[in-house]
């Protein structure tokens, strides 16, 4: 490796065997990646407190990713909203009913098809509307006989049940149907809103993290300035100067990440409570789920992917840019 | 090993520190840079060290053109050159040991060749007590002592001082220079930049003098330096 | 002020008048604020990136209080959800109906009372329950005449409207009254649901901000601890290095919360189209409303001070600590 | 002026830099403070200057016992002491000017006040022309001087100085001695540490002389200053 004395020997070549020297070349990776633990090690508080900062930084959008997977659980409950109501020609056969049914249920549209009778559909209505004692003074049973079809979550949206109506109100038992689109409308507007919402905040926060992360490696490169001159002094390439700050920008962000996964976990815990009871009240069986395991692994990659970059970015302008000055 | 052609070196803002040098240090050779302070001692040996490019001129180093050595080469020629600093630039969060084998570890160095090299660096400066101390624990003559120790630790064919004796006292001086002195006798090329007058005389070396950025006194031996060439001019 | 030596005169000694002297305090303080000024100016780059990272984390503490506050405009819509449903006794004649009007609408818990006769009911549900055609087959209004009692906000809860029905089934007029409070207390399951993870979510980000700032100004001084260490050696006491720091502190929080309002402000023009379009499909006249003026104060107050305290925690700390060590 | 009795220092790590030192520096008496790499010299005058704390014995300046100066009574104490350290310890980042005001700064010393004084002392240094350089923009003698000028800004009643004239050539040397006599003149106290036999020898001041952390030459002239005392002794 001598470039000025060709004759002067370099350790490095030692070792002729090519297998060898790659071993050595992990080696050495691995030694500055630990080095670069030691390093953090030295400097307990300071480490923890930026990794607390890259924490509570990556558990906002983590929690927000979870808000988003819990309602979604919530949002497809919702989607019985979509429900079309069809009402049967007066005088159709029972067994005719059964073949609409099963007719309507092969549709690829329809997730599930439900029949209320005349009578049923006059005692739900009682119990439901609290008209019960009202609909006493009734001698007759005003009602029809009705299918209840719950589209697939494809057709629950405002557009997609509208077609669907179309196309069953032309079978001939049918009377005609009816949806509830201005409820669909609405609903599908709050989801639109939650969903911007969520968007412009989710980029707000990994903006956040990102600049973090930056702006703290680049601190700590501007506090090392004084080694980083030295280490050029004696010989180091860049590349070597640059090795410690990007496995410390790894390691801040993989225990970063793990902070995040506790506050996550706390944050479930406490608003646990509150979802359980709303969740009995809705009367459905809605389960919190916490972060799987594969979505545990994914948030510790990104951090710590997030932690290279961030590094990376920084040392890469700031360690070129710092040059031995003056002072010989 | 090092020359100099009509090189000249004028700093961002003006100042003229180096003017139409001229010089040659042989192979092997041990020589003084003297001149008052200001007269550009340390701009000259930043310009072997790559740490300042030339204005005008070419430096050479064992005949390599200095211009022609790319900012990705230059790590790579650093190694061949042992650096002594006027301010000893120890990192102050490692110790002795660590600093004094950066260099070695830099290259890849066995651990166990780095142990051995450093302390018999050590030893040569009289610190081997201190191996395990922090720079913050260390006198001024100590420090300087333990930038010498990492100068010297991998055996660099060419070696240049800045005032390495500035805070030392007589006798360790005479101390560091025979330390130079034997390497100078293994064939490394060493270059130092003093004032100390009574340590040149004492010694029959090649002495370089400057004087406002010019070479006035090259190649004499340093029995007919007087005192007036340290006159101040500004 | 000479401690050591009695007879050396202080230059602070010339101006004997006290008021003088307080002028000059104050104007050196003034020049501290501004020197710390230029100092960030000095590193133009740096210094954006920290304030980018205060006003990205204070963004979102500050959407948070946007999105709770139009939320609360949203669910004052949602209130009339907690309406009462009065069903009047048979026979009951117009002059007495006017007259519970008039008691029940003199009822503190009351907000709105509406009257709707049995013909008008019967039209409305009709329409409503899309059972329209079917209901044609009835010879006789089924409906009873209803009062439609909406409360007031503080009655709006599950327990209160439930108070209320009480009260207002003792009415004599009244046959019996109805309350939907399934879907209130569903409501009110989901609003608290919010509210705690709303709150949650806050609290994680002052948090952030505050570690940010601590950090940051922490950092800041480790890069200038060779400047603390040399102004201790010649002399100068704690507060005197501390000052600049913290005017630094209130200069990031300062355009911090600038950079906020900014952030906030290109969010809410993100969000408009979304909302907007929400409002006209629930009918309602929402209008979206940004951060008012004093709000604005409010924050800009805010991170001020979150930046002085940031500063403040970090300086009080460290300045401390630092001693100019060995290497005299 | 400066009364050491029974002033031992131990550093933390248990390295003895002062064993029971005794000495009296007379007020407005000027004086040097020699010994080898390690003796102590630095260790001294960081006792005065309040930066380390004895571990026993006392220190008095001008009759006040500096053990019962409290922590926040030390910078005020500052103020009375001009200090130039072995690293000339200026702050990179700011001009010469701003660097030699500091002191004026700090005691709050109005603008116009400010800038007369400092373009004196930098006079007296030889470096007026250099007074809105950086300091990286300056050569070793250069620093050093601008920490002399920093030192003497204030006109402080004790000048301590470490090794000030270590990057200085011969001439320039004797010039800074010759501030320091000036400022001795008026009634400022000196005390300076170095190495430089030949500053010594050349001028008839007090010398105090150290030996691995114990004084072996109190109050005898510089006459009788023999070279064996640099013996090294680590
Ligand atoms: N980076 C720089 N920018 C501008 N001027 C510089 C710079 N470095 C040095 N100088 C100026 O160049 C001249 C020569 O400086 P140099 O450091 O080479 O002197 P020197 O001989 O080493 O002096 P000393 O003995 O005091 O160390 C000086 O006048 C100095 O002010
Ligand atoms: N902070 C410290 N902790 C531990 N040991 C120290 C510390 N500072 C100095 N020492 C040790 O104390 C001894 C005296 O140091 P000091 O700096 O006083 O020497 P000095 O006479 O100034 O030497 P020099 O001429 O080399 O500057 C040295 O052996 C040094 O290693
Ligand atoms: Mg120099
Ligand atoms: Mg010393």
């Amino acid at each position: 490796m001598s470039l000025l004395f060709n004759q002067r020997k370099s350790p490095g070549a030692n070792s002729a065997n090519p297998g060898h020297r790659l071993v050595m070349y992990f080696i050495r990776h691995l030694q500055q990646a630990l080095a670069s633990i030691g390093e953090l090690w030295r400097m307990p508080i300071s480490s923890l407190l930026t990794m607390a900062v890259l924490g509570v930084s990556l558990a906002l959008p983590t929690t927000l990713h979870l808000l988003m997977k819990n309602g979604q659980q919530l949002r497809s409950g919702w989607d019985s909203a979509a429900e079309i109501t069809l009402f049967m020609e007066e005088g159709v056969s029972d067994s005719q009913t059964q073949k609409v049914l099963r007719r309507i249920g092969l549709y690829e549209q329809v997730n599930k098809v439900t029949y209320v009778g005349a009578d049923d559909a006059l005692e739900e209505f009682k119990s439901l509307s609290g008209f019960g004692d009202a609909l006493s003074y009734l001698d007759k049973n005003p009602l029809p006989s009705v299918i209840l079809v719950i589209p697939t979550t494809q057709y629950s949206s405002p557009e997609g049940a509208r077609e669907l109506l179309e196309k069953l109100q032309q079978q001939p038992e049918i009377a005609f149907g009816k949806l509830d689109v201005t409820w669909l409308e609405k609903l599908s507007a709050i989801v639109n809103l939650l969903d911007d919402a969520a968007l412009a905040l989710g980029i707000l926060l990994l903006l956040a993290v990102a600049l973090v992360i930056a702006n703290t490696i680049r601190l700590s490169i501007l506090n090392r300035r004084e080694e980083i001159e030295v280490l050029k002094l004696v010989g180091a390439t860049n590349d070597f100067i640059r090795r410690p700050f990007l496995y410390t920008g790894i390691w801040y962000g993989l225990i970063g990440g793990l902070i995040a996964w506790v506050c996550v976990s706390l944050i479930l815990w406490w608003v646990e409570g509150t979802l359980l009871d709303l969740a009995s009240q809705l009367g459905s069986e809605l389960t919190l789920s916490g972060l799987s395991f594969s979505e545990f692994l994914i948030l510790i990659a990104l951090s710590s992917g997030l932690g290279w970059l961030g590094a990376y970015g920084s040392v890469m302008r700031h360690v070129y840019e710092i040059e031995p000055e003056n002072q010989l | 090993m090092i020359r100099f052609e009509e090189v000249t070196k004028i700093y961002p803002g003006g100042q003229q520190a180096l003017n139409r040098v001229n010089f040659h240090l042989q192979p092997g050779e041990m020589a003084f840079l003297t001149g008052h302070s200001g007269a550009g001692k340390s701009t000259l040996l930043k310009l072997i060290a790559m740490m300042e490019r030339p204005t005008s001129g070419q430096v050479f180093i064992n005949g390599h053109n200095l211009n022609k050595i790319t900012k990705k080469q230059v790590p790579f020629a650093r190694r061949d050159i042992g650096m002594i600093f006027q301010n000893h630039r120890l990192l102050m969060d490692r110790s002795v040991f660590n600093n004094v084998a950066l260099p070695l570890i830099i290259e890849g160095y066995h651990l166990s060749d780095i142990k051995r090299r450093v302390a018999a660096a050590l030893d040569k400066v009289g610190l081997l007590a201190k191996i395990n101390n922090m720079p913050n624990t260390l006198s001024g003559g100590e420090l300087q002592r333990v930038g010498i120790a990492r100068a010297i630790v991998n055996k660099p064919p060419l070696l240049l001082a800045d005032e390495p004796t500035g805070n030392l006292d007589p006798h360790l001086s005479m101390e560091i220079l025979k330390v130079f002195e034997d390497l100078n006798s293994v064939g490394v090329a060493v270059m130092i930049a003093t004032h100390d007058l009574g340590l040149i005389a004492r010694m029959k070396y090649h002495t370089f003098t400057l004087r406002q950025g010019q070479m006035i006194h090259d190649g004499l031996s340093s029995s007919d330096l007087r005192e007036s060439e340290f006159e101040p001019v500004i």
